[in-house]
């Protein structure tokens, strides 16, 4: 059914966590967290479709026993993700401004004071 | 009434009372046996008490630097909690308090007064004792291990972790030493209380000749005392453990008669595990003691864990 | 991990065997012949040369001379707690007067960890001499035990004679004037003098010169303590007092 | 009674603390001698302390130097109550030798009150034992005065 | 009480939190004084909401299930968001509920010298009521809005301070490794939703633990929500943001941190394995579960003791008694869970109380860092004394209560290790006693370096703290001392209820879904024998205090007379030779020992582990990224292999 949504959503989250793994450019690892994010919600939604659905607006008069509508809860879930996807996003690089303004660089290989 | 009978075994018998005259005269034994050993005459039997009434009588100096609260609070906890460990310990096959899983509790009253000494000799505030401190604190990471190791392995063999039942499983099938699968865990436990208890070469805590006597450098008068105390009422402790662990099948019926007997057999522990050492071996330098618990000791504790283990 | 057990047999060993200790206070302990210990000190012996003073190095021997009528009252402190029990001034006194004990005890608080001792010591009289305010009252001669003296009141003379004066000091306590007294006494070389310079080299305070080639002996009277050193040590006992 | 017991205990365990004010180590090895197995000064209840803080009697070799006067008084004063100061050796006593040497600050006698002298120079083990055995006695005098 | 009124109340103060959130930003950004006066308000009243519901919920072992704008599951199809609250929700809302309100205390004196305090109270409350919304809910998707919301606070907290060094560095970092956890999380929970259509732990729970057996998407769902958790309670792939975040935040919000978002991560994972999946049943699960928790103890101890600054050290043993909680909830076994719960409330408190002193210390010196403080008993002698309590607990000496917990974790670790004969059991026994030697070594380092000795030139002009700051640290500590000797009340009261709650699954369904519904779908409680546990009497230990208390009095009375006299402080003048520390006879040069140089002997045999895990935790972001999705691939695999 929705194999190629499946295999392209899990193909997004291990590219969004390569990149986040992997690039020392700060701003490339926020945009790997947010592929991450863009993967998982298009694992949501996929999961709420079902064959031949129709979209869940409906007026009550119009409600027939065969009505078949695709799932709605995924689709909501799916509203909310993408709205935390955007603050994650907008909080990392203001984040990633502030530690330019200090450290004078985003490689994260230099932002290294806290360890051991 | 129950708090009176509290009160009595707490002061009394196998309380503060006992211990502290049993430790100054094992202590006593000690001293003459080393000197035995070295073809000395060695002191009389109650030098310890001496020691301990002559400290009584010096004056205490409190210095500068140390913080008055903890520097006379340390050694008063350190004796009393040794008194408590000594409830636990199952003599001539009667314990004053018993409970379940009682060695794990023994185990950490032992720990106290460590930590009395650790914190009386940090709140003295001298450098030498800092020095002391970092030796003890890593001397007791490092008999800590194989001393688990050995309570393990023997509350494998019997079954449960409370000495009430080590020693009754003991009076059915003979003591646990005669079990030839517990031999090296008795060893192992023989080796660790010269540790634990701080005597000649594991003594690097209170090393008199490198860091003038280390964590007890600043303290004089009283609270010294009562630190000797605690050191001779640790040998007592240490060594009554290891006969309700390895020799609690040893019964009289008589209960005095059984304590008797437990105290000569601790006479010749310190003898073995305490005064030989101290007469033979020089001390050791931290990082090797560490490395000889860890390595020979530990693996001792272990074969006989494993063997334990698989039933034997 | 080497970890031996150097000592086990040694140890486990002398459990059973006695022990190595003398027990000190219990049973005391003779020292070896010969041992330097506690100096022993006899006045009488003692001539008063001073060598041994002059030969201890840390100083531990002082002398205190009192002078007294007919003599000096001599006391020697070998002070304990200063000497090293070198023995030196054991070696360097003549006439033995030093020992060294083998008491080696020395305890107790400083004041008591000495030797003292004092002896009088005639001053060895010289030839007896008149000063020029005598009267001539022959009270001397009268007191004389050995009649040595003769005074003749007529033509004022007044003689001496050398053998029979013991040089007591009794004439001199008794002579009103106090015009008697006790020459200082002279070192006095015999004619067979070799001069091999042997006493020169004993005098402990240099007093004699002794020229060799032509021949000349000499003694310096403030230097000499009259110690008679010299006298013991001449080859050909030439010298007297 | 209690004072009793601890003025008792108090002779009967003298803890010792060696302090070298510049001894050429004569009076010091024989001081270590003492509680070797041939002599045993733990007969005594001796045992040798490695903090002034722990000292009943204080042992002092060497005559005072220059340099160890200053580092000797703060260390005396550092000793709990009842103790006996005990010159061993004939340095401390009179500065022996070395007596009007530069570097040499005078007899002991000039620091501190000496209740006990043992001389000799490299004193016998005997005479030291000795010497405790006199300090203990003055311990239990200075403890029974302290008491009063 | 109020005759059922009580059912409103969790949702009253989780609301009560955010709308102090938000009535902060209005009136809070100048008035000063306001602004604090709503935030301790707001805290107290849900504190109090949530303490009035210890009688209904533990006591009567009641359950409340509050179904939002009451859409009543209709034919046992749960439809809209539900509230249950049953003894585990509420034994980690008390916790949650104390730390919020302790924190709160303390921040009003500790932040004064800050500025945008507005913006520091109200994401305080954001972050409390996120976490105890995170705690109370019973819907799943509810659970991971709540953990996203939580994140952001933490990491707006984190930093706040951002003129400190690192607090930047350390608040991306969270964010990166945070978000990372949530995506997992948010992947697991929609999985679930594949499978079973519905939101509501309770009718997820009777659908996933019923006849039918986990299917492969639920196995998926299990493993990523596991690491999702994981990352959320700081266990060993993902613990080294949490050391960073620790450090770099205030200290009232590390607090906040080590009291309360760990332990909502720790809660989650109970909630799942033993409610949802109630997979604890299989062995696999509690050997993963051990594994994971002995490890990050381990490595959580070692850490700490190669530290050089306080709170850094306070962080990794946050970590390292996270470790010890999750050995304990893996046993699997009544007793286990029950000492893990108390484990957790012990940690919430001592581990507070350590934070506050060293917030305190920071307070009044100004640094954190063990080389250069030293001697401060003499300047603070009350931060001493908690700081003393504080560590002896931690360190699990038997008056405290960390004893007691330890000694209830050894014993179900060691009867589990008998009862199933695997030596590994024992070996976790042998690791967890030696990694509480390690821990008490750290503290005794931190005593030494920081509060006894000389007083250095950074502890010079220290002061006392003010009383505000310290009344939180001592509501703590006598917390501590009642919690360890009266420790067999709070058994019977709070941990009985609260984990016989987590093991009875069937009652839980019932209570949610309407009776009956958990035997319909063939829900079978895991058999759980009971915890055979006989507490020494407490009574032993009131006459030790006697004995102490006279022995300690003996020994002043009979001190005075001779004894030695103590100099005031002499600042600066000459200390007479009779009372300066013994130095070889010179006059004492300052010399503190402190800091890094204490435990040579251990570190020198330990040199090639130290230096691994120098490079381990090297600060940099990817790394830490790495870790998270190479422990994540792991726990999946071991899922798929191990679970089928």
């Amino acid at each position: 059914m929705m194999l190629a949504n499946y295999c392209v959503s899990i193909f997004l989250i291990v590219l969004g966590l390569y990149a986040v793994a992997n690039k020392h450019n700060m701003i490339k690892i926020v945009l790997g967290m947010g592929i991450v994010d863009y993967g998982v919600n298009l694992l949501i939604v996929s999961i709420g479709f079902g064959p031949g659905g129709t979209a869940p607006l409906f007026v009550i008069s119009e409600l027939m026993k065969g009505a078949y509508f695709v799932d709605p809860v995924p689709q909501a879930l799916t509203l909310t993700s993408i709205v935390i996807g955007a603050c994650v996003d907008a909080m990392a690089l203001s984040l990633v401004i502030k530690i330019y303004r200090k450290y004078h660089t985003i490689d994260s290989t230099e932002v290294r004071r806290l360890n051991g | 009434m129950e708090i009176l009978i509290a009160l009595v075994r707490i002061l009394i018998y196998p309380g503060l009372l006992f211990v502290a005259v049993g430790g100054l005269l094992l202590a006593g034994i000690d001293r003459i046996l080393v000197a035995k050993m070295q073809r000395r005459v060695g002191p009389p039997l109650v030098q310890p008490f001496y020691d301990f009434f002559k400290l009584m009588g010096k004056e205490t100096i409190i210095p500068h630097h140390a913080n008055r609260t903890a520097y006379l609070a340390a050694p008063v906890i350190a004796v009393v909690s040794l008194a408590v460990t000594m409830l636990f310990i199952p003599l001539g096959g009667f314990s004053a308090v018993s409970g379940t899983a009682d060695l794990i509790v023994v185990l950490y009253l032992l720990t106290i007064p460590a930590v009395c000494v650790i914190v009386g000799g940090s709140a003295s505030g001298s450098p030498y004792a800092g020095v002391g401190i970092s030796r003890e604190m890593v001397a007791m990471m490092s008999y800590e291990l194989p001393l688990v190791m050995v309570l393990l392995a023997v509350a494998k063999k019997v079954g449960s972790l409370s000495l009430q039942a080590i020693v009754a499983y003991q009076f059915q099938n003979g003591c646990m030493l005669f079990h030839w699968s517990m031999i090296p865990a008795a060893i192992a436990l023989l080796l660790v209380i010269p540790g634990e208890a701080g005597v000649q070469p594991f003594d690097l805590a209170e090393a008199e000749t490198e860091i003038c006597e280390g964590t007890l450098a600043e303290y004089s008068g009283a609270p010294l005392g009562m630190f000797e105390l605690n050191h001779a009422m640790k040998i007592f402790v240490l060594t009554a453990l290891f006969t309700a662990l390895f020799l609690g099948g040893i019964d009289t019926g008589i209960v005095p008669l059984n304590v008797v007997i437990t105290f000569v057999i601790c006479g010749v522990l310190v003898w073995l595990c305490c005064s030989l050492p101290h007469a033979i071996c020089a001390r050791l330098r931290i990082e090797r003691l560490f490395k000889f618990y860890w390595t020979i000791v530990a693996g001792l504790a272990a074969l006989s864990l494993v063997l334990a283990w698989f039933g034997l | 991990m080497s970890f031996s057990f150097p000592y086990l047999k040694y140890a486990l060993g002398n459990l059973t065997k006695k022990t190595s200790c003398d027990m000190y206070p219990l049973k005391k302990k003779e020292v070896a012949p010969g041992y330097r210990g506690a100096i022993a000190y006899d006045p009488n012996k003692c001539v008063n040369c001073g060598m041994c003073m002059k030969v201890c190095s840390p100083g531990a021997i002082t002398r205190t001379e009192v002078e007294k009528d007919g003599g000096k009252e001599i006391t020697y402190r070998f002070d304990w707690t200063s000497c090293t029990f070198c023995g030196m001034c054991h070696d360097f006194c003549d006439e033995k007067a030093i020992t060294m004990t083998d008491h080696y005890e020395m305890v107790g608080n400083a004041e008591d960890l000495v030797t003292v001792a004092t002896y009088f010591k005639k001053t060895p009289a010289g030839k007896l001499t008149v000063s020029d305010d005598c009267v001539f009252c022959g009270l001397c001669a009268k007191n004389c035990p050995e009649s040595a003296i003769t005074v003749d009141r007529a033509n004022k003379s007044w003689t001496v004679d050398e053998e029979k004066c013991v040089k007591c000091g009794k004439c001199i306590s008794k002579c009103p004037k106090k015009a008697l007294a006790f020459a200082k006494p002279q070192v006095k070389c015999g004619d067979d003098c070799v001069f091999c310079g042997l006493c020169a080299k004993n005098c402990p305070e240099e007093a004699i010169t002794v020229d060799r080639p032509n021949k000349s002996w000499s003694v310096d009277p403030e230097k000499c303590v009259l110690c008679g050193k010299c006298v013991s040590k001449c080859p050909k006992k030439t010298l007297c007092i | 009674m209690f004072n009793k017991l601890i003025e008792n205990s108090t002779a009967k365990s003298p803890w010792l603390y060696h302090m070298n004010t510049g001894s050429c180590n004569g009076c010091d090895i024989e001081i270590v001698a003492a509680l070797t197995p041939h002599f045993d000064a733990e007969r005594f209840g001796c045992k040798l302390a490695g903090t002034p803080r722990h000292a009943d009697i204080i042992l002092i070799t060497g005559p005072v130097t220059e340099q160890s006067k200053d580092r000797l008084i703060r260390t005396l004063e550092q000793v709990p109550e009842p103790y006996v100061v005990m010159a061993v050796g004939s340095c401390p006593n009179s500065c022996n030798v070395f007596k009007d040497s530069y570097s040499v600050a005078g007899p002991l006698e000039k620091y501190c009150h000496v209740d006990v002298s043992v001389s000799g120079c490299a004193c016998k083990p005997e005479a030291i034992m000795l010497g405790v055995v006199k300090a203990t006695e003055i311990l239990k005098e200075k403890r029974r005065a302290m008491k009063k | 009480m109020f005759n059922g009124l009580y059912i409103h109340f969790p949702v009253l103060a989780v609301m009560v939190l955010f709308l102090g959130a938000f009535l902060v930003v209005i009136f809070g950004t100048h008035a000063k004084n306001l602004r604090r006066v709503i935030a301790i308000t707001a805290a107290t009243i849900s504190f109090a909401l949530i303490y009035a519901l210890i009688k209904p919920v533990m006591l009567d072992g009641e359950v409340i299930s509050y179904w939002m704008g009451n859409w009543e599951p209709i034919s046992g199809y749960a439809l809209g968001i539900g509230y249950e609250i049953d003894g585990l929700n509420l034994f980690f809302a008390l916790l949650v509920e104390a730390t919020i309100l302790l924190s709160g205390l303390y921040s009003l004196r500790y932040m004064e010298r800050d500025d945008y305090l507005d913006r520091y109270y109200t994401l305080y409350l954001m972050l409390s009521g996120a976490v105890l919304g995170l705690v109370l809910t019973g819907d799943l998707f509810n659970m991971f809005v709540m953990i996203e919301i939580m994140t952001f606070a933490a990491v707006a907290l984190t930093a706040f301070r951002n003129w400190t060094a690192g607090a930047l560095e350390a608040s991306f970092k969270y964010l990166v490794v945070g978000s990372a956890g949530s995506s997992f999380v948010l992947a697991g929970t929609i999985l679930i939703y594949a499978q079973c259509h519905t939101l509501n732990m309770a009718q997820i729970s009777s659908m996933l633990c019923g006849s039918q057996g986990l299917t492969p998407t639920t196995l998926l769902a299990f493993g990523l929500l596991f690491t999702g958790y994981g990352v959320k309670s700081y266990i060993v792939p993902f613990h080294p943001t949490a050391a960073d975040a620790y450090t770099a935040a205030p200290t009232s919000v590390s607090m906040l941190f080590s009291g309360m978002v760990n332990k909502a991560g720790v809660y989650a994972m109970i909630r799942m394995a033993y409610v949802i999946f109630q997979a604890m049943g299989i062995p696999a699960v509690q050997t993963l579960l051990v594994l994971i928790g002995t490890v990050t103890m381990f490595v959580g101890v070692t850490m700490a003791l190669a530290q050089h600054d306080f709170k850094r050290l306070l962080a990794f043993h946050s970590i390292s008694q996270i470790g010890y909680v999750i050995t304990a909830i893996g046993l699997g076994t009544a007793l286990g869970l029950t000492s893990g719960l108390f484990h957790a409330m012990n940690h919430t408190l001592f581990k507070g109380l350590l934070f506050l002193c060293a917030g305190a210390v920071l307070y009044s010196t100004g640094t954190t860092s063990l080389d250069k403080l030293g001697g401060l008993s003499k300047k603070m002698p009350k931060t001493t004394i908690l700081f003393l309590i504080g560590a002896f607990s931690i360190s699990g000496l038997p008056p405290f209560n960390g004893f007691a917990s330890k000694w209830m974790i050894y014993q179900s670790t060691y009867a589990k290790a008998m009862e199933t004969n695997n030596i590994g059991f024992a070996f976790v026994t042998i690791v967890a006693l030696v990694v509480s030697v390690m821990t008490l070594a750290s503290f005794i380092k931190v005593t030494q370096s920081v509060f006894f000795g000389q007083v250095t030139p950074a502890a010079a002009n220290a002061k006392e703290v003010p009383f505000a700051m310290r009344l939180p640290m001592w509501i703590m500590a006598i917390a501590c001392v009642l919690g360890g000797v009266f420790y067999d009340k709070v058994l019977v009261w709070l941990l009985n209820p609260a984990a016989s709650a987590a093991l009875n699954v069937t009652n839980y369904i019932d209570k949610m879904m309407g009776d009956g519904y958990a035997a319909t779908a063939g829900v079978q409680n895991i058999e759980a024998h009971g915890a055979t546990l006989s507490f020494w009497n407490p009574v032993m230990w009131l006459i030790l205090f006697v004995v102490v208390f006279f022995a300690v009095g003996l020994v002043v009375v009979f001190g005075k007379g001779t004894r030695g006299k103590v100099l005031e402080e002499s600042e600066g003048q000459e200390i007479e030779a009779k009372y300066d520390s013994f130095f070889g006879g010179e006059k004492a040069l300052p010399s503190h020992l402190g800091g890094s140089d204490l435990f040579w002997g251990f570190k020198h045999n330990w040199k090639g582990y130290f230096h691994f895990m120098q490079r381990m935790h090297s600060g940099v972001v990817n790394d830490y990224a790495l870790w998270a999705v190479v422990g994540g691939a792991f726990v999946i695999l071991y899922t798929f292999v191990f679970l089928r």
